[in-house]
């Protein structure tokens, strides 16, 4: 089943984006909200994507621009709340790591 | 509120429960029984030293379906039913028993 | 509303409640403990599942009225009376804190990452704590 | 036919965390996703406490919440337990007293099972 991995912390100071890592699947997807907007550039999810290419990450555009975070990586899909509830009913499942 | 018992006050909060469990004998179950003005049978002690062994080794009161299903293993199928239950203790067994049994009132919404 | 009641409208979702949290400073513990139970009075199909510091909630040897903690650890074992049977640990978040497979709960899987994911996968509603 | 959705809320009204979840309910109700119900837990049920007093030039959580509630007819639940162990009480001296707004429903986990079984999706926000 594809899990929707929804994340809102800064993986600097918490450990959501170091466990949503080590439990996302292939199939599943991430979204960057609220704080986990501040992942835009971290290291681990960096490293993530170049070890798997083809991993969805979605972000809340809103939510980065308020906290002036920006991303040239062309992986990160920027979205909207009206494109989280179309994610949520997308995916089988979601998790909240926060 | 208060319980008398042994020329003892005994606390208990707003609904009868006894504040400190470890006050609890079984005399003082009849005494907070009789505040409901009810007499315990043999089939409520049984219930009663049920509960408050339960309570003991795992620090919480049975919600009803854990109840029915470890008296099942003690008793047997007989005596495992919601049913046999809410007819000895008809404000609810998990409420009513663990009352009796002077644990502390179960969470509301549990 | 009582068990009895509910019966009749039961699905068959399946419920995972994950513990990411130590035991003691936060509620959260008790608090999914709490959620889960009440699933299973309710005949859900409930998995627990421990990862991250939320381990420290099974490890053995603890003692929390040495703190004056009320110990809700100890009603891990009711949980066969819950119909919660499975319990799974994340095996990597063991081996970062450097314990045992010691713990005060019976029946308790130990599984590695990928397995551990995929079963979290099959749940249909996943809560954290 | 129509989508579902229950929406499990354990942040609390004075965390900006409560925004995004406010807002994703007026989203859904503008996109049509009937939202079954809210249910508040943990530090969630901090979202109905009636006195509390949020200076003016900030953002009004329980203002959007009573909108919801009223104009839109979402059901807000609140774990009662939850809430007792944070001092909001419906059982002061009479009705008046509470302290818990009366936009939400006083439930137990009872209904957080209820709304786990109805949705089609669930999002802990």
């Amino acid at each position: 089943m594809a899990m929707l991995h929804i994340i809102r912390n800064s993986g600097f100071s918490s450990s959501a984006l170091m466990q949503c890592l080590s439990m996302n699947l292939p199939q599943d997807s991430i979204l960057l909200m609220d704080d986990g907007c501040y992942n835009l550039n971290h290291p681990l999810l960096l490293a993530a994507l170049v070890k798997q290419p083809a991993l969805k990450v979605y972000f809340i555009s809103l939510h980065a621009s308020a906290r002036a975070q920006k991303t040239s990586n062309t992986s990160f899909v920027s979205s909207t709340l009206d494109d989280v509830l179309e994610l949520l009913f997308s995916h089988d499942n979601s998790i909240t790591w926060s | 509120m208060t319980i008398n018992y042994n020329n003892e006050t005994l606390a208990t909060d707003k609904q009868g429960y006894l504040l400190d469990f470890t006050l609890w004998n079984e005399d003082v179950a009849v005494l907070l029984a009789q505040t409901d003005e009810i007499e315990l049978s043999e089939a409520h002690w049984e219930v009663i030293r049920f509960v408050r062994e339960f309570y003991l080794t795992y620090n919480t009161s049975p919600a009803i379906r854990a109840l029915t299903k470890a008296m099942k293993a003690e008793f047997g199928e007989e005596k495992a039913s919601s049913r046999y239950l809410y007819r000895l203790f008809k404000e609810g067994p998990a409420k009513q028993a663990t009352k009796y049994a002077g644990l502390p009132k179960p969470a509301r919404c549990i | 509303m009582s068990a009895a009641i509910y019966e009749e409208k039961q699905t068959d979702k399946t419920i995972a409640i994950v513990n990411t949290q130590a035991p003691f400073s936060s509620a959260d513990g008790k608090e999914a403990l709490d959620a889960a139970l009440i699933f299973g009075s309710y005949e859900q199909a409930t998995s627990l599942f421990f990862i991250g510091d939320g381990v420290f909630q099974v490890i053995g040897e603890q003692n929390a009225s040495a703190i004056e903690i009320k110990d809700y650890l100890k009603t891990f074992s009711a949980l066969e009376f819950y119909d919660i049977e499975n319990i799974y640990v994340c095996q990597q978040s063991l081996t970062e804190r450097n314990l045992m497979a010691n713990f005060h709960i019976d029946n308790v899987q130990v599984l590695a990452n990928e397995a551990f994911s995929q079963r979290l996968h099959q749940h249909n509603v996943i809560y954290r704590f | 036919m129509q989508n579902t959705l229950a929406l499990v809320v354990t942040t609390p009204p004075n965390s900006n965390l409560t925004t995004t979840a406010i807002n994703l309910v007026k989203r859904a109700i503008d996109k049509d996703v009937a939202i079954v119900g809210v249910f508040f837990y943990q530090d969630g049920v901090l979202n109905a406490a009636k006195h509390l007093s949020i200076p003016n030039d900030e953002y009004q959580a329980l203002q959007h919440w009573q909108q919801l509630s009223n104009e839109y007819h979402v059901p807000l639940h609140l774990c009662v337990s939850a809430a007792e162990k944070r001092g909001l009480t419906d059982e002061l001296s009479n009705n008046e007293n509470s302290n818990i707004d009366k936009a939400f429903i006083v439930s137990g986990l009872g209904e957080l099972v209820e709304l786990t079984s109805k949705a089609e999706r669930v999002v802990q926000l």
